[in-house]
């Protein structure tokens, strides 16, 4: 394992810290590495729905990387791949509320849905009124009552960005919540990796993958995906993540999308265009219009090399949110 | 035939915590190949907590023990197995009312635990998670209790059984957490918290000299 | 090699095409792969002082990324390490020309400086005045009238905005030139590579690193370092590449400076955080003062994993020009 | 000792392409270890181009093809060696100004080339770059021409010392061009450019029948 680091427990702490200092102008943190989390510089927006996302490290720019004026108000790093625990979750909603209560924007990872649940019985109890949303949007997990269901992934980056604008504009708890659960019903996604991550304290790589195989249908926690394949030219690679999101959405002609190519870490953004030409060149061929797009690392996968694939069905109300002035470290426009 | 009381439950967590240190990399091995390589450093980084905090606090009855190891690991180790273990260990807590626990009382304390991890996690049996685990393991128990045997009896049954019952989960395919997502290619592979599961009994069984 | 790609003949006319297209209010492209280059949507500003970048592909953002308001005309992109050709580097100044002369922002590499003073000429044959900065802040290689002299590396990034926004703000073309030329006198950088990275009609890695060193003083061609060494932790490396840095530009207490941490495309940025972590303290140490910051992917060596440190001696001119309103699909604010 | 007219220039410049194509990733390699990995491919892509315009253009006369691969190469190889053989070419084609080279033109024509790498690169002999391979060549083309020898002896002596000159290359640490930024990593390998110079010339003299 070679990465730039120093003690692998401290990784997240100094990369936090550096990530503060760098973007102070955004940014501030609880500096206390026992409940660790980033909020907006300002502090809570009196009167505004707070906006809380956070979950294991390793994602980055996930979560601290949205923290800022239009979309989340605080986010909680947990250890690499760890869901953080209820505490520092308790500590971010407190200082996300502006009185207007707080949503809680979950990936849905077993860990993640258990800390967050916790951590909103305990705001409960303090009188803060918390609801969440559940980012469920990869398509390479079957959805089923029986099992721990879909996963959270490029889709959480939508959720944020749109949620966060209604929440700006001054949308009440439950309205925000709504937006956010329709931005979560209109989305799905589809990942590949070319090459397996090393977990800092692991200090081995997730998996072993032989020079001419990919896994197609991972995750962001560098777990192996739901099949093997050999190394394919990215068109193949495309229509592989992209059918199965096409087809779960159930797409039509004359549809306005937003599409996602988003990197998982390691890979060039060249690569990613690549992708994003061919998946676009698709979806126009299907009668769809791509009238947003977003391409590079927005929630990665350590070091991995990979890419998913992301498409949102907009409509008038979330085209506008999304084209809303967001002002983060890893998102910024209009300001 | 001696009950386990305060003596009993210091020992096992401190013994657990060096299970735990001294599996730290198996356990991370196992979630590396059908999950996220986090499993060991969560249980390590918990029960070194924990010892942290067993030197500061006072505590005088086995409940004051589950409770304290049940805060710690709910406030440091994260993930799925933080909040589980966390429920599991504070509904056992709540279950070792009495000063010492005889065969019927750590058959108590594993119901209780395992109706937490259930509660919290809803798995079932064969789902592939820790609850293969406890599941055997509580019953085990309470078959020793109900046949009068002692308490430690009834931990040894129970470790033995969380044991087979880990085992048990290599052939599966996963239904709930990470491993659910590699569907069939789950299969072949140990999980990793049934596997920490019986661990920590073993040390519990151990520890009560049986 | 294992790579989003098609036809590795392909991987740069590919690229740029998804590029335009998900860029495509803020850039349109020549269309022609004979004689490719990425230009503003608008076309060339009328009045304003052109501004041409360009080199090898492989670099991404650079320097396509960086074409919109308040910063490039045009760029080039060659073949993937490899210089452009004079012919695309002239059609690029003829679509930047807006009447009042173009200025060529080259990496001092001897295929980029051949090709664009060739390009010049041609230029200057068709009455457009044009002239040159050749950016060299790579402390890593000895500056010497007999040698090729420094490369041009993160440095570039810098000379690109500032001198972008100079142009945007109506300076003519030898204010503009003056202020790229001071921008480069003030910039200093250095790099390390963890792992190397495969050109794609290579098919191999540039170089083999043993599991356990790492490549110090490397540019962005993949190239090996000035030297091999063990791994080490990332704040004694952060050490190696400050040092020369700091030495070389001569920096004293009571300075301001613009610190830039950058990825060479494979290292996540949670690394580059805690780079940026122990540099920041080191320059505070030093009594400067690190009143801007960048940290992030923005001038690459394809999925090579590594940084390289760039400081930048601010004055209230050249803070005021970074700071103006940039739009570009890979730095943007202000607007 | 015929001199060396159209035909000559057709057969070589198709068989340089041939080369080329058949030692581009060797020049890949060479120029991976001290430089950016993309020599053979610069020249493959400049060459191929070279052969796709040769079926259009009608060239008439040495001086004519050399100038279309002057033209070609400085349109399509990008990176140092497309300025530098660019340059190389045209100065060669102005040099070429007879319909056929005796062992003075050939000569002429390889003086003339070197002096444009060099008015562009700056290079001296010693810096590790092609300049190692052309001027000993041009010195062995004059010395045939000097001492009465034919065309093709003038080509086939320039072959050699290239070929010489190449090898000189390997122990060198270069000043000029990116191997220059490794500093004393530089020595021991192979200057690409003076290979694929070396790799050119012979082809030269092998279609002048030397
Ligand atoms: N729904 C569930 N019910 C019971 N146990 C579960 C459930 N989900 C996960 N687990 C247990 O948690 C273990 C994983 O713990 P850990 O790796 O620490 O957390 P995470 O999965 O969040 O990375 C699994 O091996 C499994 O035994
Ligand atoms: N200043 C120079 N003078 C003469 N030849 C040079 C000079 N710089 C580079 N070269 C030659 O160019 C070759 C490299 O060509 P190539 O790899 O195609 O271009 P680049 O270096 O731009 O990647 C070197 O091996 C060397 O022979
Ligand atoms: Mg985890
Ligand atoms: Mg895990
Ligand atoms: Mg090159
Ligand atoms: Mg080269």
């Amino acid at each position: 394992m070679k990465k730039l680091i120093n003690d692998p427990a401290d990784v997240v702490p100094e990369s936090v810290e550096g990530f503060v200092q760098a973007h102070a102008d955004i940014v501030t943190s609880s500096g206390d590495p026992e409940s660790l989390f980033v909020a907006r510089a300002g502090g809570a927006v009196s009167g505004k729905v707070g906006l809380v996302s956070g979950g294991g490290s390793g994602h980055e720019p996930l979560h601290a990387g949205y923290v800022g004026v239009g979309m989340l108000d605080a986010a909680v790093p947990g250890a690499v791949f760890t869901s953080p625990t209820p505490d520092p979750i308790l500590a971010a909603t407190q200082a996300a509320d502006g009185g207007a209560g707080v949503l809680h924007i979950v990936k849905n990872y077993t860990g993640d849905v258990l800390n967050f649940e916790t951590a909103a019985e305990l705001a409960d109890a303090e009188d803060i009124a918390v609801k969440a949303v559940v980012v469920n949007d990869d398509v390479a997990v079957e959805d089923s009552l029986y099992t721990a269901g879909r996963r959270g992934v490029g889709g959480t980056v939508m959720v944020e960005k749109i949620a966060g604008a209604a929440a700006e504009r001054g949308d009440d708890l439950d309205t925000v919540l709504a937006i956010a659960t329709h931005v979560n019903d209109n989305v799905r996604s589809m990942g590949v990796a070319l090459t397996a991550c090393t977990v800092p304290h692991a200090g081995k790589p997730s998996f072993d993958l032989p020079e001419d195989e990919i896994e197609i249908g991972i995750g962001i926690h560098g777990e192996p995906g739901r099949r093997r394949i050999k190394a394919a030219p990215a068109d193949e690679i495309t229509d592989m993540l992209l059918d199965p999101v096409i087809d779960d959405l159930g797409l039509s002609s004359g549809e306005q999308v937003l599409l996602f190519v988003n990197g998982m870490g390691g890979t060039p953004s060249s690569e990613l265009y690549i992708v994003y030409r061919h998946a676009r060149a698709r979806l126009e061929a299907l009668g769809a219009t791509v009238a947003r797009s977003l391409v590079g690392n927005y929630i990665t996968s350590l070091e991995m090399q990979g890419a998913s694939i992301t498409v949102l069905r907009l409509d008038d109300e979330t085209t506008r949110l999304w084209d809303a002035p967001v002002h983060t470290a890893a998102l910024r426009w209009g300001v | 035939m001696a009950d386990l009381g305060i003596d009993w439950a210091l020992s096992w967590v401190r013994a657990a915590a060096a299970t735990v240190t001294e599996h730290r990399e198996h356990l991370l091995d196992l979630d590396r190949a059908i999950g996220d390589g986090d499993h060991g450093e969560n249980m390590y980084r918990g029960f070194t907590a924990v010892l942290g905090k067993l030197d500061a606090a006072e505590p005088s009855t086995v409940g004051d023990v589950l409770k304290l190891v049940a805060t710690t690991l709910m406030s440091t180790v994260g993930g799925a197995a933080g909040p589980l273990y966390g429920t599991a260990f504070l509904r056992g807590a709540k279950a070792a009312d009495t000063d010492a626990l005889d065969a019927a009382g750590v058959a108590a304390v594993l119901a209780a635990g395992l109706e937490g991890i259930v509660a919290r996690g809803k798995a079932e049996v064969g789902d592939k998670t820790m609850v293969d685990a406890w599941t055997p393991a509580a019953a085990a128990a309470q078959h020793v209790a109900d046949s009068g045997g002692s308490a430690a009896e009834a931990l040894r049954a129970a470790a033995d059984a969380a044991r087979a019952g880990a085992e048990s989960t290599d052939p599966l395919v996963a239904r709930k957490g990470r491993a659910s997502y590699l569907g069939e290619r789950s299969a072949g592979h140990r999980d990793p918290g049934a596997e920490s599961s019986a661990l920590l009994l073993e040390t519990a069984a151990s520890a009560a000299g049986a």
